[in-house]
């Protein structure tokens, strides 16, 4: 597949035939921070943008969801609609995590309406330009991704490298009439991602990522779950920020004429105090130090033993949620390693 | 299956959850399809009307509203607490920060012994009577409001959220307001107001009373790091949840 | 031919809030006319002593879910002016737009939800949705439109969130008030003008009834004010500054009310839309003025069931003001601007006009930015000296029309003044069972 | 352009099949046992321990063990305790009525392979007793395939006794050894009283004279447990508390860990390994469970 060099001229005349043809989410300013929203004018979209409030998990596994309607005098039906669409400027970090939701969702029992999204998306990916203040991919495998995209955009000095990666990717860049990419090019694109997978360490992490599931398998009665539980506010924050966190509640909403309604899923987050409750009021999960530890666990050993992964990709998006700074993964599993 | 008789009725309060409900448009024909509003407020003869649920709106601040209250509840098979004013007392509890003798003085100065112009500390409905459901906030969530009378027509207990508004905050995208250098409730807050004052970047003041366990603790911690005392918190939290005694 | 009168309305009157009427009258001869204000005092001026300035706008808006905007702008104006603060252009514009907003609402539900109904001869929406489904869709659709207006650009329709001492923190883009100009464009105004042709054609139903009385508002050379300017009235030409208010209001206590009065230049005035126009009609724009021109409303208007009219006129004039609005603030660009607040010790006084009119709040700080004291005056107190002076011109006039009659009469009136909403909302909704 | 997507064509692991409401016949003044016929036809096609959700369009969906063993063609039962709000309105649901009905999910009890040919002592606390009662069914109508069959069965108080008619029957029965206990009888009771664990005495060591009657069956007997342990498996189902005891005694009666078999309760939301409510650690009660070998979550740190 082919690399197109792009002037910033080119790039934005590019995004705005996008624009003009089809629906496109890329990301925007929002007040001094930045979230992916529809994009109806090319000028809006931020590709030096440092890292969005919510990942993009949000077009795939959208805060709320319809699953089916149903009547009550008779009947449930599917709820399946979604328009094809472009995702614009999906950071390396969050593009490896909605692999890991591919992985998620299919293991097992094929989730239709989360592969619906996912087939309408075409995603272009950009690799960072500007580092957030919090992020750690540099150490957890996801400040570059080499595959797997539509379309990869890389920055070179003034110029973009627009790489299609697959068919559909292709189609985006079909009619682009920019030159191909030079070796030299290439070579510049791999210092880029040298670079990154250096500088997107505002954490260090002091071990492989793939040395927790055994770190943690052995540190269940660590201090420092109690210790820092102690400041948690069980508010979920770092749950809904995360861009491989995907836990979901499913409710029933009727209609005034009570008859027709609707069974949708929300986001739900196992911070928070109810989520491990049963009728009864009896809670499996009644300690916030349980539940601090839950998370953990599940970014460094539940999910990587169901799909191989470990389910932290270095945004650094929980970092800056949490309103009591307690959230830092890196801190945790570097505590872990020092032992008591 | 007869229609719910609904009766609405207001204390002292702003109105503006009434005006939530009138704001629900043209879906407010769909509720007065579904139920029988029978009285709302004091337009209708006040004896003889018997309804299945009552709505109430307001704090109780004098005595001849806590009889009138009591004889509502006697008259509801339930009874529903609408707005902050009503569930935790909400603004009109401030008054309950200060002697009542000095409040009626500094509003109405010489004139204050006047007997029209009387009032008591201020009481949540249920300080005064058992309180079936409550619909929280200040105003309610209009939209909040209606799934719960819809689950009540539907024979559906409706549950309020029990996690903070920081949960819809997030989902709504905003910049927590603490790095705003303001003191924001959010964290402590039951949620299901949709989050809108942190999402219009006003800090939450907690008009829908607490989370079922506050870790105010934290809270605590965590002013510290932002520069704040545990005063400033406390001040902001009288706002909607003074008690019952001064809480100054 | 005269019979005894006896009316004793109990908490049916659409004021902000209780009232009630009472008259009695025997053998022609009017033994007790009194409007009586029951309302359980809230004590607001107490109760912000002791808060910081960041949390008075939060408490004042809440005296009344109804004009809250009015309020917060009030408050917020009043906060600024007490420590020195200027808030910029775009704010400004941006606040302005809000007060439109809830003009919009306010008016709309009173006039569509209120009045119409009245004059269509028929006890409320309901059975209009049969006779006339147009001119209830057209009512419901120009409420919407005000209350999405008031939640962009105030981020909620009550109880606002963007009135802030100190700036104007913008949940909304420029793309929204592009969307909010079109469909003010496309849909709102004319909306109006059908309501407004609607309520034309059976203007013979508003009663004539005259009563010369004080007409006071704001008053600014720049445009049609709700906002900006020095106290005015139709009895002087004096221009009161607005921290001069108290001058003007001069409020006591009356035995059957728990809301103050306020007098001027005579026994009671009265504020709100036809006070407004009353004052400021020369500065409308060009379609309200037509439009006041198609109902024959001039200044000097006495009739005080007429200012329903007016708020007809004024909603339009509201839609006109905000497209300029949104061209200034989009030609300037919106711009994210720091809030900026200095806490400094001082004393201010902020005012506008509520929907049904003049308001003012003043307060004092300490140097910690701490509220010592406060005096809020608000237009329905402004408003009840003068209905009570209308009722005692009212009733000897129409006492021949027997007890229903007069009743009705009586609480036209009252509704005329006072487009409560929450209170023509239970009205209505007696009506809806 | 507009083009709607649509997913991969495959089944929605949501979407819930119709049924129809066979028949309803209270247990207790809190349970009910229904008898419910997908309305395709089809049988359901579980394994005993086996649950599925059912749904009532408007009120929500709740995850209820399959009471009726796989034998029983033509409809499966579901036994339910009211407790919250889908459960309220599933007690008021009458023969012909419709529900929703999604599975069956989870594991099952090894009832063909690791059971096959050893002895079997069920464990049911209260409402527990739901889930084994297809089991007990399985193993019942294929009696010929077990050793020896134990059934103890333990509840608060006699009122809260299930399937009567049943427990009658199985105390009649001479290839089995059912037992019974509650925590607290009444005036008419004349069983065992006290926790479940009082019923899992070995044999030998019954006192026949003791004027405790542990153990004691309905019918007046007292065989106490004559177990194989390494031959037994134990299959145990009641409230989270429960278990704790029972596995301490099953530890003394030298019942191997491999051979236990427990069912766990947890909140679940989807039933198909997503939403992840129902994790225990790093299990899915909905996929690695309800039904789990209690050797393989020994370790577990929340699983009991
Ligand atoms: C594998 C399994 C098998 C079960 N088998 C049976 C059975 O055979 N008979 C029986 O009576 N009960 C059984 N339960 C418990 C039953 O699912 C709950 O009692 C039921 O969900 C209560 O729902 P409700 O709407 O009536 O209660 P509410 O309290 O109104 O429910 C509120 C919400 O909590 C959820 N919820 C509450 N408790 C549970 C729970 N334990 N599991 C899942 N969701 C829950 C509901 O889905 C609902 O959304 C089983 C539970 C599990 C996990
Ligand atoms: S964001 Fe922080 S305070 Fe909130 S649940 Fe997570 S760890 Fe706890
Ligand atoms: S702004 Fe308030 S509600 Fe939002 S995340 Fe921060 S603390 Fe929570
Ligand atoms: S954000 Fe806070 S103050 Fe605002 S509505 Fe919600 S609970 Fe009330």
């Amino acid at each position: 597949m082919s690399v197109k060099k792009l002037d910033k001229k080119a790039l934005n005349s590019w995004v705005e035939s996008l624009v003009a043809g089809q629906k496109v989410f890329g990301v925007q300013a929002k007040g001094e921070r930045f979230a992916f929203a529809e994009l109806t004018d090319a000028s809006a979209l931020r590709l030096d943008y440092d890292v969005t409030m919510l990942p993009p998990k949000k077009y795939f596994l959208p805060q709320r969801e319809d699953l089916l309607t149903f009547k009550r005098s008779g009947g449930h039906e599917s709820v399946i609609e979604c328009d094809p669409f472009v995702l614009l400027g999906v950071h390396p970090y969050d593009f490896v995590a909605i692999r890991q939701m591919d992985a998620i969702f299919e293991k097992d029992n094929d989730d239709i309406h989360y592969k619906a999204r996912r087939n309408a998306a075409t995603i272009v990916v950009c690799d960072v330009q500007n580092a957030s203040e919090n992020v750690f991919a540099g150490c957890m495998n996801g400040a570059v991704v080499e595959d797997g995209y539509d379309v990869l955009i890389t920055g070179i000095g003034k110029d973009y490298l627009l790489d299609a990666g697959t068919e559909k990717g292709e189609a985006l860049l079909h009619g682009v009439g920019a030159p191909d990419a030079r070796a030299e090019d290439m070579a510049e694109r791999s210092k880029v991602w040298e670079a990154n997978k250096a500088a997107l360490k505002k954490h260090e992490l002091k071990c492989a990522p793939a040395d927790l599931p055994k770190l943690l398998g052995s540190s269940e009665e660590h201090p420092v779950w109690a210790e820092k539980a102690e400041g948690c506010f069980s508010c979920g924050s770092c749950n809904l920020v995360c861009p491989t966190c995907y836990c979901f509640d499913v409710q029933d909403e009727i209609d005034w004429n009570m008859d027709s309604g609707r069974r949708y899923r929300c986001w739900d987050g196992c911070m928070l105090t109810n989520f491990a409750t049963v009728t009864g009021n009896h809670n499996f999960r009644p300690k916030v130090e349980d539940r601090y530890r839950h998370r953990y666990y599940r970014k460094g050993k539940y999910i990587p033993e169901k799909i191989g992964e470990i389910s932290c990709v270095g945004c650094g998006r929980c970092i800056t949620a949490c309103v009591a700074k307690i959230a830092n993964p890196v801190e945790i599993y570097n505590r872990l390693l020092e032992g008591k | 299956m007869s229609k719910p008789r609904v009766a609405i009725f207001d204390f002292a309060c702003c109105e503006g959850c009434q005006l939530q409900i009138v704001n629900l448009e043209e879906e407010i024909i769909d509720l007065v399809t579904l139920v029988d509003v029978v009285e709302w407020r004091e337009a209708m003869s006040e004896q003889s009307e018997e309804y299945d649920i009552a709505i109430i709106e307001g704090s109780i601040t004098r005595p001849q509203d806590e009889e009138r209250l009591k004889e509502i509840r006697e008259r509801a098979k339930i009874l529903i607490a609408l707005g902050a004013c009503a569930v935790t007392g909400g603004i009109n509890k401030l008054k309950n920060n200060f002697d009542l003798e000095d409040v009626k003085k500094c509003v109405y100065g010489k004139d204050a012994a006047m007997p029209h112009l009387d009032t008591a500390m201020t009481k949540a409905v249920g300080e005064v009577v058992k309180v079936d459901f409550v619909v929280p906030g200040c105003p309610i969530n209009r939209a909040e409001f209606a799934v719960i009378v819809r689950s009540l027509a539907l024979g559906k207990t409706p549950v309020l959220p029990t996690y903070p508004v920081c949960v819809e905050c997030k989902m709504r995208e905003n910049g927590c307001r603490f790095e705003y250098d303001e003191i924001c409730l959010g964290p402590i807050t039951r949620a299901g107001c949709d989050a809108p004052c942190p999402s219009a970047g006003h800090w939450c003041y907690g008009c829908r009373g607490y989370v079922d366990d506050p870790n105010v603790n934290a809270a605590k911690d965590i002013l510290e790091k932002y520069g704040k005392t545990i005063d400033d918190l406390k001040s902001k939290m009288l706002l909607f949840n003074s008690k019952q005694e001064p809480t100054l | 031919m005269s019979q005894a009168i006896d009316i004793n309305v109990h908490h049916v009157t659409r004021v902000e809030g209780h009232g009630n009427i009472v008259v009695r009258a025997k053998d022609g001869t009017v033994e007790k006319v009194q409007w009586q204000v029951p309302e359980a005092p809230r004590f607001f001026e107490a109760m912000v002593r002791g808060r910081t300035w960041d949390e008075i706008q939060p408490i004042t808006c809440r005296i009344c879910g109804i004009c809250s905007i009015s309020h917060s702008l009030a408050s917020v104006r009043t906060t600024e002016a007490a420590m020195g603060i200027v808030p910029t252009e775009q704010t400004n514009k941006l606040r302005l737009l809000a007060h439109c907003s809830e003009q919009m609402q306010s008016h709309s539900l009173h006039v569509g939800y209120l009045v119409a109904p009245d004059l269509l001869g028929v006890k409320s929406v309901v059975p209009l949705v049969s006779t006339h489904l147009d001119v209830v869709k057209t009512i419901i659709r120009i409420h919407r439109v005000a209350n999405r207006w008031s939640d962009l650009i105030a981020g909620r329709t009550t109880h606002p969130l963007t009135l802030v001492p100190g700036g104007f923190p913008i949940p909304f883009n420029e793309n929204d008030l592009r969307e909010l100009k079109k469909t003010i464009v496309e849909t709102t105004v004319p909306d109006l003008k059908a309501v407004a042709d609607v309520v034309l054609s059976v203007a013979d139903k508003l009663p004539a009834f005259e009563r010369p009385t004080e007409y006071i508002s704001v008053s600014t050379p720049d445009y049609y004010s709700f906002y900006d300017g020095d106290i005015v009235s139709t009895d002087t030409d004096e221009r009161v500054p607005t921290s001069e208010f108290e001058r003007v209001v001069n409020e006591y206590v009356v035995p059957q009310s728990t809301a103050k009065y306020c007098k001027w230049h005579r026994d009671s005035f009265a504020v709100g839309a036809l006070a407004r126009f009353n004052n400021n009609a020369d500065q409308l724009l060009p379609l309200a003025t037509s439009i006041a021109g198609k109902f024959g409303l001039k200044k000097g208007n006495c009739n005080p069931y007429m200012n329903n009219v007016a708020q007809i006129v004024e909603m339009v004039q509201v839609c006109e003001h905000t497209l300029q609005l949104i061209d200034e603030v989009l030609t300037a660009g919106l711009k994210t601007e720091p809030r900026k607040v200095e806490v400094k010790a001082g004393t201010g006084v902020g005012c506008v006009e509520a929907p049904r009119g003049i308001l003012f709040h003043k307060y004092t700080y300490d140097e910690k930015g701490i509220c010592t004291g406060a005096n809020i005056c608000i237009p329905t107190n402004e408003n009840h000296a003068n209905i009570q002076k209308d009722f005692e011109a009212l009733v000897p006039q129409f006492i021949d029309r027997g007890q229903d009659e007069l009743t009705l009469l009586l609480e036209m009136l009252v509704r005329s003044y006072d487009p409560c909403i929450s209170c023509s909302a239970h009205y209505l909704d007696v009506k809806f069972v | 352009m507009t083009d709607k997507c649509q997913g991969n064509g495959g089944k929605d692991i949501y979407l819930p099949e119709m049924a129809t409401i066979k028949k309803v016949e209270p247990l207790t003044e809190m349970e009910m046992l229904f008898d419910i016929a997908l309305d395709s036809g089809e049988e359901l096609g579980h394994m005993p321990g086996q649950f599925a959700e059912i749904s009532l369009p408007g009120i929500g969906e709740a995850p209820i063990s399959i009471s009726s063993s796989p034998t029983t063609k033509g409809m499966f039962q579901m036994g339910i305790r009211k407790v919250g709000n889908l459960t309220n309105h599933l007690h008021n649901l009458k023969p012909g009525d419709k529900v929703g009905i999604r599975g069956p999910f989870g594991t099952s009890f090894p009832v063909d392979t690791a059971m096959k040919g050893k002895d079997i002592l069920f464990i049911a606390g209260g409402i527990g007793l739901v889930p084994l009662r297809s089991a007990i069914h399985y193993v019942l109508a294929n009696r010929d395939d077990y050793g020896h069959v134990y059934i103890l069965f333990g509840t608060k108080t006699p009122a809260d006794r299930l399937y009567l008619e049943e427990l009658e029957e199985w105390g009649s029965r001479n290839d089995i050894t059912f037992m019974e206990t509650v925590d607290k009888g009444d005036s008419d009771w004349k069983g065992s009283q006290g926790v479940i664990t009082t019923l899992m005495q070995p044999a030998t060591s019954v006192d026949p004279k003791s004027t405790v009657q542990v153990g004691m069956d309905v019918s007046g007997n007292m065989p106490g447990l004559d177990l194989v342990p390494k031959n037994t498996v134990a299959l145990i189902c009641g409230p989270p508390i429960m278990y704790k005891f029972v596995l301490i005694e099953l530890k003394k009666l030298g019942v191997p860990f491999e051979n236990v078999y427990i069912s766990l309760e947890r909140l679940m939301k989807c039933g198909v390994g997503k939403c992840g409510h129902c994790q225990i650690n790093g299990l899915y009660a909905c996929q690695d469970g309800a039904v789990m070998k209690y050797s393989d979550v020994i370790d577990v740190k929340e699983a009991i």
